[in-house]
């Protein structure tokens, strides 16, 4: 089946893949899905943990954070076997936003207390930032003599119930700035809808929130490549993940289909079928394509090309995966429209990847709009 | 007890007025435009049991048996209408299917027994047809009937047994001998009550989460032998036959109808209609479904004119389940981030449950005879293309 | 196969189409449009003298013109059946679209002269009305002491080296007429391109060209549905003739496939190709029953309901003759590819139609436009 | 004559650099971006002769026998330098095929007396493989050759023989014994002389009314038996073996490549960048396109790394054409009433040959094996579906 191609000198690819299986082993991917999903919560924090503890949390962020150092690269070959093995708990977002955002932020102990935490599975980290629609949430810091407080509404907030701490993008007068604010701070309330692949979205409201001098992680933020960088890296490992999910989802139709007898026949020998099967895997090699043309161009040329390239695999890999799955779900037939067969899931989850950080649509026309600019 | 009139012989527009003027009224709003495709009976049963009551319930049995008696034309309204004024599928196996059975291959006992009891709600029906084995391939199916004295003794398993948890009595296609050869031959049709010993019903989640099919075990089930329909052996053509012009329905334009007008409710609300982009998008989806009107209004016309239709009509069916599908896969797209919810999405003017249609789109396209297999049928009946 | 299914109680219908079939054993189609396209001509006067003969290019004009008096139904049966026959000379708009015109102008002689012309094959009546872009073309008469003249550029005129005579919309102050110019008037100038399907469309130049007051034929055109009826009808033959097209194209891909044996199996017995040419045959279904439905609303519910079944029709019939001709293309393989094999002339016809007063997409945006309008 | 040169040993950078610069400045520009996919040796004669006295007219020949010798990374470089400056497709059924045939299969004799003759441009060849009967299935072919004393007399037919009529000399699949079970036996490859008695060349246009192909007939052909290649009956893996890696060709994305920027500047001309639902449609067309580069060089580097290529690269085949499709007929799209003319459209900056283009994008899901066939061979060999 279709996987990410990187040259793997060391091993650290295969080492990275093979951590995953073992963790699947431990903890089913799906069979979690569903408990988090009946239970109405918006992480496992047991699957948290042990995800801390395959060292997987601080994957990226730099050695004197306490985190392993390494790159997108390997975060891609991580997400990607994430995504084959159906681990849902959101690192795209608590690990590699929240991390890139606190790599960037400036020097100072409330930073590394979060990153130490956030490595360690202690603290949940959840980034704050968007409006349903995608956009930059306004919320407001305001000084007065009783001090800063913040107010204002976020959407999309992922495991809102479950953070311990909220990483908030915030204006302050002209500048935008990054503030941390614990959960259960006054004046924050949270309210969660449900999600397709079973988890939570939430609104966080401030209303009023204090903010002491220390919880300000980062000031300026409208100068700088910061939040572009953890979009990117976001999307990258994003693309990774549903490539992965595709992946897998194409490899259990073969299988199916490949049992299932309909006709005398295994209905994988109809060629109608397999016709069907062959455009899902061709996708699926695309999408794999697409997340090394975009590691490449990282590594050699930062940038615009690199942006484009970023672009073009979250495309590719949200419209292959969902494609993947939806057709995936029809050659299950009955089957495929229980909740009881882990391919819906995998819809479910291609569907929620997709639509997270833009969606196809979306980004194409980012792409053209950045490849005729000037 | 029901109002009875030849209703065959009125205009279509004087038939359509006085139908929908009358269900507008009676058909309780709570149950209109319904999220569930197929509610239970017990969620319905006031609505059922004054359609019942006005004799409207069965609208093709024969006034005799306390249905309208409408031919095909009048039938078409009657669904027509029913779209139009979102009013809610009831559990119709019974009506649709069982009744028109009994009618056409029933002995009077059985008539006179059943027909009563589908009216009066005492007897909700499932068909148990599908088996694990026996999908598309209907004809393979292995649920066994054995005869032993005056009873069948039944032992299998069906799946895909819609509302069977909410049912008392289920048709059953039993095989009751085997030749290989041709695998039609030795197939029987038993109606069988399921609260008999031995029968256990296990609902099975949909991709909504909502049990709307079941799986349906018989261990050593003892069914009486007045219970057979028609002949041992040659249950295949019954059950096919009762099938008849209801085919047009599964191609009727209401799915992508109800799910066209979320997707312009979503798109007023997000603006959508701004962009030209989105705009020509929904053209061709807004057009597909003007085109499927016509499409319907072809066979419609067929039907109306000679009182039958030919294998072409799954055209319909084809067309109609992908058109849906693309008309809920565009509403995500335009839902972007909102895409992502399992709820239903905010408009300010009520709420469009885009998920919900969504994960609905993926039913049409399978159940009934997979688009693969209408379109295999479609080459070999219209096209006469070669084995 | 598909085709257009209206009740013929008097076989009407059914008389038109078997004096097409009769016509296309005499003048076989894809033999004449080799031929024409050989010669480098725009139309085929012999061919276009036989449909006057039967009967053909009156159809719709008024009993007192001289014409059949019929109405769009039959004029929809004709032109289905010469799609289907591959008999390509521009009747949509040298009797549908001029005779329309000609029907709705004001009663005199010059209009007589000229519909009876158009029936009897001796006059070639081509309108000139249009720009490339398919918008109305900018001609203008001016008058001075020297009298009316007309200056301007219109493109897209068929049959312009064969006319006698030219219907040219212009612009005189503010309102829209209606002029007959001889060809060979003094300032008139035409210029050729080829049309994909072995014809020509012309640019013609007036510079200056003399019109005599009996020529004015119409006026006041901005104010009256005439165009629009013109343009309706036409796009509605248009539409005839493209379901004809595809559904006979579909016919030899099906008698082909049949015939044609790879791999020891005649190929319509491989399941991908049953499965594509089902579709070719849904979508000649749906043309079919849109242009029977256009036929409806224009009877029973002229003004709106007409007007978008109109455009529905068009569309579908055009996006569906492109599709199945691109697919039959495919499904002849190299022999396909050939210009020998007729199929691929089907192709370019259904191409120059489908491109012809509006393509599919524009057509949509119509319909939308009209139905959304208050 | 030739300058000879270990051009492996370069990095891809500096060899790219002096491959480009070379043929940039002696390709001369009236043969660039011709409208011709497949122009005869006559229009090319000087080009071809400066490519073979400089020694670059066949890339991997070895350089004993006047090729550049490349290795598949440094000559997908001259192939993608080559389309990037717009140079056209030279006759190269000989370079490309009769070469590398005769080089690994060849006797020294014939090696010697054929090769020269091949960079002299003195015979031009063209490939026998497809008959009427025998297309994507050509293991089923005809064409008979029969042992006559030190001859062969060759009796049949091919079809689809591209540029026949411009080359003097033909490859040949002959069928020398016929055993139904394994048709792949029995198959004996043949040089003939096209200027032997009993043959007739009839050229067939194309859908662009250009004659690229044609029909070869063979009468009682007398071909001498020093002619052969390789054994009697064995031709089948022969004629297969040297596809070798080239196959990674007809998915590179030059054709479409050319399309879209044909596609860009008539969108440029009439304004339709301005059109956000054009853009949107653009954005698809033009992400197909980048993600293609991206797949081309994913089966590029491993060709580099391994040397060699799975049945897996003929995905790049059916993406690129089908995307070449896609572009045609967008720009016919966007081109309205003027989709109608056949001739080149105006665009104040060059004209764009929308219809040339459009027509000239059915031929490769045709040839080179159907987009059917492709996927059924993907369906086995990389799927591992069953028959």
């Amino acid at each position: 089946m279709p996987e990410i191609i990187l040259e793997d000198p060391d091993g650290t690819f295969a080492m990275l893949r093979d951590s995953v299986a073992a963790f699947a082993q431990r903890f089913d991917g799906a069979k979690s899905l569903r408990a988090r999903r009946g239970a109405g919560r918006d992480l496992d924090r047991d699957i948290w943990s042990a995800m801390a503890e395959a060292g997987w949390l601080g994957l990226m962020l730099p050695e004197d954070l306490g985190g392993a150092g390494l790159g997108l690269s390997e975060q891609a070959i991580l997400s990607e076997a994430l995504g084959r093995a159906l681990i849902t708990e959101p690192l795209a977002q608590l690990s590699v936003f929240s991390g890139t955002l606190l790599a960037g932020a400036e020097p100072g102990a409330e930073r590394s207390r979060l990153a130490e935490g956030l490595i360690s599975g202690s603290l949940v980290v959840s980034p704050v930032w968007q409006t349903t629609d995608g956009g930059f949430a306004v919320v407001t810091a305001t000084a007065d003599v009783a001090g800063v407080t913040l107010s204002g509404t976020a959407d999309l907030v992922v495991a809102a119930a479950s953070a311990d701490v909220f990483l908030v993008l915030a204006r302050s007068k002209d500048e935008r700035v990054l503030i941390s604010v614990p959960a259960g701070s006054d004046g924050l309330s949270v309210s969660e809808r449900p999600t397709v692949d079973g988890a939570t979205l939430a609104q966080v409201r401030f209303d009023g929130c204090p903010v002491a001098a220390e919880q300000v992680l980062a000031r300026g933020l409208l100068g700088n490549d910061l939040l572009d960088d953890a979009i990117q890296a976001t999307r990258l490992t994003l693309a990774a993940e549903l490539a992965g999910a595709g992946s897998k989802a194409l490899e259990a139709t073969v299988d199916y289909t490949k049992e299932r007898v309909q006709f005398g026949k295994p209905i994988a020998s109809f060629q109608a079928i397999q016709h069907r099967l062959v455009d899902m895997w061709s996708v699926a090699e695309f999408s794999c394509a697409a997340i090394v043309n975009a590691l490449e161009r990282l590594a050699d040329e930062p940038g615009k090309p690199a942006a484009l390239a970023v672009l073009a695999a979250k495309a590719r890999a949200g419209d292959a995966a969902v494609d993947i799955t939806r057709k995936a779900i029809h050659l299950h037939g009955a089957m495929g429209f229980t909740d009881e067969c882990d391919i819906g899931l995998y819809m479910k989850r291609a569907v929620n990847l997709n639509a997270t950080l833009g969606n196809p649509a979306q980004l194409r026309l980012q792409f053209v709009a950045l490849e005729r600019a000037a | 007890m029901a109002e009875q009139q030849d209703w065959n012989s009125l205009s279509d527009t004087e038939f359509r007025k006085i139908f929908r003027s009358w269900v507008d009224e009676n058909c309780p709003m709570r149950l209109r435009n319904m999220r569930k495709q197929r509610p239970v009976f017990d969620e319905l049963a006031d609505w059922y049991h004054a359609l019942a009551d006005k004799g409207w319930l069965s609208p093709v049995w024969p006034q005799e048996y306390g249905g309208m008696g409408l031919n095909a034309a009048k039938h078409i309204i009657y669904v027509e209408e029913w779209a139009r004024l979102g009013c809610p599928r009831i559990p119709d196996h019974g009506i649709g299917l069982v009744g028109p059975l009994l009618i056409e291959f029933g002995t009077e006992a059985q008539k006179a027994h059943y027909l009563p009891r589908i009216l009066s709600g005492e007897d909700v029906w499932c068909q148990g047809y599908s088996e694990p084995g026996a999908g598309s391939d209907l004809a393979s199916l292995r649920t066994a009937a054995v005869r032993d004295g005056d009873s069948f003794i039944v032992n299998g398993q069906k799946i895909w047994t819609t509302l069977a948890h909410c049912a008392n009595w289920i048709l059953l296609l039993t095989r009751t001998s085997r030749d290989e050869k041709v695998k039609q031959k030795g197939i029987t049709v038993l109606l069988v009550d399921l609260t008999s010993p031995g029968v256990t019903v296990r609902p099975i989640e949909n991709l909504r989460q909502e049990a709307d099919f079941c799986e349906v075990f018989f261990e050593n089930v003892r069914v009486p032998a007045e219970n057979l329909v028609g002949e041992v052996d040659k249950g295949w053509n019954l059950a096919k036959a009762v099938l008849g012009h209801e085919r047009i329905f599964l191609g009727a334009p209401s799915r992508p109808e109800v799910a066209l007008s979320r997707l312009e409710q979503l798109a007023e609300a997000r603006g959508a209609f701004a962009d030209p982009a989105f705009v020509a998008r929904y053209a061709r989806l807004r057009l597909d479904l003007y085109d499927l009107g016509s499409a319907f209004e072809r066979f419609a016309k067929q039907l109306r004119d000679d009182g039958t239709l030919g294998a072409d009509v799954s055209v319909l069916k084809i067309f109609c389940s992908e058109l849906y599908q693309k008309i809920t896969e565009e509403t995500l797209d335009i839902a972007g981030e909102e895409a992502r919810f399992l709820d239903d999405l905010p408009t300010g003017n009520g709420e469009v449950d885009a998920m919900n249609l969504y994960l609905d789109s993926r039913a049409l396209a399978i159940f009934g005879g997979s688009n693969e297999i209408q379109r295999t049928i479609l080459a070999k009946a219209v096209l006469g293309l070669p084995s």
